[in-house]
């Protein structure tokens, strides 16, 4: 091996050095490409790992927690919801249509190692501006992507978000939640254990897929061919998928795995690697057994391929025939492959001669593990710009926000995916602020919510993270859930740079001490490094997934309120402009948000949860993205009545400025409308509580001072349905 | 009522579909998948071929799964006069395999679409149909992305002269292009219904519609009476 | 061994919806001058003989009430 | 006017699920000795000049990434 290889294949020159001190000599071209992905970031989380140990991970409820291919949470009578949120960003970037359909296979793939029955999807995409061909490419294939992958599955998407910001322009972000079912007896865990057992691949066909980098690997007489013909595109089958699912289910419920593990990054290397290694085991996997889609591929091609929709399983001798027999049922391919060995070697064969030898510790937790060097930029560092006239009315703010791309109604997008197969769904994107899931297994209903701001957290990646995750809480409140556990992803830039390293480090201890407060433990995630491109790092967006439980779903707030209703606002809701969607249409967005405590926050989130657990109140909504005025507006939007609010409450007692009431935006704030007496047994609780308006005629009036927003209903709505005309113009479609 | 619920590789709905029928029966739990290689369906009183993707809808949807061996029993099932539904990709099947007129076409708009809707129930004189009354509005989820009904003219001036329209979009609401409005069909003696819209996912309370149940409960006396 | 190449259409008279859809992207892209786009499929494939091949069409890899198909052979 | 003719096919070593699902059903059809089955696309248009066909395919019709295509041109 010349040095330049290890380093075109992304390892340091002092990561090469342990590698062959840990060998005692230089590794061989297989364990060379073995080395390089297990010690990659995204394996090894060798930037970021550190960091997470400083996330709360426990709880009564929690059942698996981080180390799991998927976290899980009790929700009583025996079963158990897993779930788990990943990203799939650069693979979008590059081919947005099979890119997603594979972000949502591989994270289904999570859950059903569990062996957990996926029961829904979450999708949290962050695009650029919708002004370009490039953007309009990708949402168009990034929908179409997502909507192909969980409808063809029979699996419903019911929630997901989606962000416009300049910075995602080259680097979308394409981040997918699963969450099944399982009964809590039945999960497996992805450790191999019993030496004799046999390995057994089952699923798709191993090729080339997904090489990539590591192809410099390929042998000179290969590389004579067109070296660009090689594929590293992965392609998603979601009917290969569908059958996997089917037999995992049927193979579990026979009682005939020991183990079980997706094979996702670094396919086989990473798969068997981790099952050795959390077993504590050693184990052979023989490559001349893997069933190939293409005959002349390299030994190193085999064990890094990361073709999709492939399982490996652990089996005892004498269920061997069982299982093939039941994969033959569910045409699907499978064979046995290797065996579990006392050794605590990666043995890698080649009809029975050995090509390969890694100490499993060495491959799956050998990589050094980087301090960050962390430093706070001086000032804000991304792009501002002017969209906004600066003589806009307030009639005309209101307008402009509920336009806004981020702001603006997404269901032309969640209308692309299936939201109800599965009986489930009670609420789904766009009917709540969270979607919830009828659960009657274990008679009650689950609630799941997915958020994270990405220009909030540029403002302040502690404040930011902290409010995604008190966004995700009072999401679930409004359909009268409580979090259950919480899983992320973390998407940032490179982590080498200072900043990045602060923004990364403050988020997650933001992350951190929202759980926290909330006591919601973290089971699970995914850390998503290098977004960037030579324009700049992307907004840090840590992504944050919360699942939650409800009594009883006949219960849940929605969003359509009724002429008469009384409307209140709720919490300690402290509106600001700073980070607002006004102030990055005024070009005018800064380093900073206000801090803010999260104890009141939480008893907010806690009153508004047992109001509409009792029944009492039937619309609700959390207030942010363009403030109360926004919130006030999507309200009779959906119900097609009015309002007329006064916010003078909020202006006397918190800021003088009618902006900052009116647009500004901040944690805290719930919209409540219903009857009166109702709403107002929720005074003197404990819990800012004002009754700012009704519900009537056909214009939404919001007063704040002698700033006056006065707009139709009719306008509004069209303002706020105007984004998919600007998405759709120039696509066709063609992709699948 | 004991339903048979076809599962092909790649069905989506069939779950569903089973826990509309065993709603539909009050609850008595009498139905049950039937695997694509199963030939013999005796003791069923009623087939639902459901929707989802068989054979991840590649090619052209239902065009694999119409030659599976359960198809074959189904076929001489609907022969005998035994009641056939078909949803959505289970509808595409029967167009597939000739036990229903027409074809289904990509979307006008070529996505898939997934929202609440509402049908008018036809003309057909159909077991299906026993429980709603021409002309009335029923609330169904269209959920498809190959739902566009299409027939040559003759055939369409057929299906209409012969009363087989079982189901048309609400006026304004065709979200795919379908000629004449149309949502579903029956067989010229009406015992195969197709549609595309989702009547299995509107048969509980938290859903929004039970409208769903009709179709379920149609045919029960008619085979209460056969056996 | 044969290899055998199917194109399949959707017949004169049906709505494409593909075709429409690649129509209506084709101005925002600045190409101009384009018309009647119709988008088909074409099935490529090795048989023993092209006995059955006709037959297979008709069964499966095209539905004659939407669309057309052609076969065209090369003997290998 | 020119009438062109594009054929798009996976490229090799691209998984082709749809030729994939073809070919696997096949035998359960009753058709044997049939084998490599690749299913692609075929877009048919007419255009006043042929000047810009490779870029469409490349913008629009074709994703060069995974798939390759060929322009087959008739003037008329
Ligand atoms: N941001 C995070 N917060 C909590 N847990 C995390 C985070 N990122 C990764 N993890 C955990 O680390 C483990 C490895 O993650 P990953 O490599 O994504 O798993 P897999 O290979 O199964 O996809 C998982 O158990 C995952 O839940
Ligand atoms: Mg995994």
């Amino acid at each position: 091996m010349s040095e330049a290889t290890h380093r075109e294949l992304g390892l340091t020159d002092g990561e090469f050095e342990l590698i062959c001190e840990k060998m005692g000599r230089e590794p061989n071209g297989v364990e060379l490409a073995m080395f390089s992905l297990l010690w990659s970031e995204h394996c090894a989380y060798k930037h970021s790992r550190k960091l997470l140990k400083n996330l709360p991970t426990e709880g009564p409820r929690v059942v698996m927690g981080p180390g799991e291919n998927a976290g899980a949470v009790d929700i009583g009578n025996g079963y158990s919801v897993a779930f788990k949120v990943e990203s799939h960003n650069h693979p979008s970037a590059v081919e947005p249509f099979q890119g997603a359909a594979t972000g949502v296979g591989g994270i289904l793939r999570d859950v059903i190692a569990l062996g957990a029955r996926p029961i829904a999807i979450l999708d949290s995409l962050r695009f650029g501006e919708p002004d370009t061909e490039r953007t309009h490419y990708l949402v168009d294939g990034v929908v179409r992507g997502i909507g192909h992958y969980g409808n063809s599955m029979g699996i419903p998407t019911v929630g997901g978000e989606i962000y416009f910001e300049p910075p995602y322009e080259q680097n979308p972000l394409v981040n997918a939640m699963c969450v099944g079912l399982a009964r809590t007896d039945e999960m497996v865990r992805a450790a191999a254990a019993g030496a004799g057992n046999k390995v057994v691949l089952f699923g798709s066909l191993t090729g080339r897929d997904g090489i990539g980098g590591a192809s410099v690997l390929a042998s000179a007489e290969l590389d004579e061919g067109d070296d660009a013909k090689r594929p590293t595109v992965q392609i998603g089958d979601p009917f290969e998928e569908s059958k996997l699912l089917e037999c995992c289910q049927e193979l579990l419920a026979e009682d005939l795995l020991v183990s079980l593990q997706d094979l996702g990054a670094a396919g086989l290397t990473s798969s068997a690697g981790e099952m050795a290694s959390a077993g504590g085991t050693g184990i052979d996997i023989d490559i001349g057994l893997v069933p190939l889609r293409e005959a002349d591929m390299e030994p190193f091609e085999i064990m890094v391929s990361e073709s999709q929709e492939r399982m490996l399983a652990v089996v005892e001798p004498d269920k061997v025939d069982q299982v093939l027999a039941l994969c033959t049922k569910w045409q699907t391919a499978s064979s046995v492959i290797g065996e579990v060995t006392d050794s605590g070697t990666f043995r890698i064969l080649k009809h029975g001669e050995t090509v390969g030898e890694i100490r499993v510790d060495d491959l799956v937790d050998g990589c050094p593990l980087y301090d960050l060097d962390p430093q706070e930029p001086a000032e804000w560092t991304y792009a501002n710009r002017e969209t906004i006239e600066a003589d806009a009315s307030p009639s005309d703010i209101a307008l402009s926000l509920l336009a806004s791309p981020s702001i603006a109604s997404k269901r032309w997008a969640f209308d692309q995916y299936d939201s109800i197969v599965g009986s489930r769904t009670v609420h789904r994107a766009g009917t709540a602020d969270a979607a919830v899931l009828n659960i009657p297994e274990s008679n009650r209903a689950i609630a799941i919510s997915i958020d994270g701001n990405g220009r909030r957290v540029a403002c302040d990646p502690f404040q930011g993270t902290v409010e995604a995750t008190l966004e995700c809480a009072a999401n679930l409140a409004v359909v009268g859930a409580e979090p259950l556990g919480v899983t992320n992803c973390l998407n940032f830039g490179n982590p080498e740079k200072p900043g990045v390293a602060w923004q990364l480090g403050r988020a997650v201890d933001g992350l951190a001490a929202a759980c926290n407060a909330l006591e919601a433990p973290v089971v699970g995630g995914n850390v998503s490094l290098y977004n960037e491109t030579p324009q700049g790092p992307i907004y840090p967006t840590p992504v944050v997934g919360m699942v939650g439980e409800l009594p009883d779903p006949a219960h849940v707030a929605g969003e359509g309120w009724r002429g008469g209703d009384a409307i209140a606002l709720v919490g300690p809701f402290d509106p600001s402009l700073a980070g607002s969607e006004l102030e990055k249409q005024r070009g005018q967005l800064g380093k900073g948000l206000p801090e803010g405590e999260i104890a009141p926050v939480k008893a907010a989130i806690e009153l508004v949860r047992e109001a509409v657990r009792s029944g009492a109140i039937r619309t609700a909504t959390d207030v942010s993205d363009g403030g109360i005025t926004t919130a006030l507006a999507e309200l009779a939007i959906g119900s097609g009545v009015g309002c007329e609010a006064d916010l003078h409450p909020v202006m006397a007692r918190r800021s003088d400025n009618p902006e900052d009431a009116l647009f500004g935006e901040g944690p805290g704030g719930f919209v409540l409308a219903g009857e009166k007496a109702e709403l107002e047994k929720l005074g003197g609780r404990g819990v800012d509580f004002e009754l700012i308006g009704e519900v009537k005629g056909n214009e939404v009036i919001v007063k704040a001072g002698d700033a006056r927003v006065e707009i139709l209903v009719e306008e509004a709505a069209a303002a706020f349905d105007s984004l998919e005309d600007r998405i759709e113009s120039d696509q066709a479609g063609l992709t699948h | 009522m004991k339903w048979g619920v076809l599962q092909f590789p790649g069905s989506c709905d069939e779950r569903d579909a089973l826990n509309a029928c065993q709603i539909a029966g009050g609850g008595v739990n009498e139905s049950r998948l039937v695997w694509h290689e199963e030939t013999d369906l005796s003791g069923l009183e009623g087939i639902v071929v459901p929707g989802g993707f068989s054979y991840g809808d590649y090619l052209r949807a239902g065009a694999i799964a119409r030659f599976s061996p359960a198809m074959t029993a189904v076929a001489e099932f609907a022969a005998a006069g035994g009641p056939v539904l078909g949803i959505c990709n289970g509808f595409q099947v029967l167009c597939e395999s000739g036990l229903l007129p027409g074809a289904l076409l990509t979307n006008e708009r070529t996505r898939f679409i997934c929202r609440q809707g509402e049908l008018v129930v036809g003309e057909a004189d159909s077991p299906f149909l026993a429980g709603l009354e021409a002309g009335q509005r029923i609330s169904i989820p269209f959920k498809h992305q190959s739902g566009r009904f299409f027939a040559p003219p003759d055939l369409l001036e057929e299906i209409e002269a012969k009363n087989q329209v079982a189901f048309r979009y609400a006026p304004g609401q065709n979200p795919n292009g379908s000629l004449n409005d149309i949502a579903g069909v029956t067989n010229e003696a009406g015992n195969v219904l197709g549609l595309m819209p989702h009547p299995e996912h509107a048969v509980e309370a938290f859903g929004g519609s039970t409208d769903g149940l009709a179709l379920f409960r149609g045919p029960a006396p008619a085979a209460g009476a056969a056996a | 061994m044969i290899q055998a190449r199917v194109l399949i259409r959707p017949k004169e008279g049906i709505l494409d919806a593909q075709g429409k859809a690649v129509e209506g992207a084709l101005p925002a892209l600045g190409f101009e001058g384009i018309e009647h786009v119709r988008v088909g499929r074409i099935v490529e494939l090795q048989a023993a003989s092209a006995d059955r091949l006709e037959e297979l069409c008709e069964k499966l890899l095209a539905n004659p009430l939407i669309e057309d198909f052609e076969i065209e052979t090369v003997s290998e």
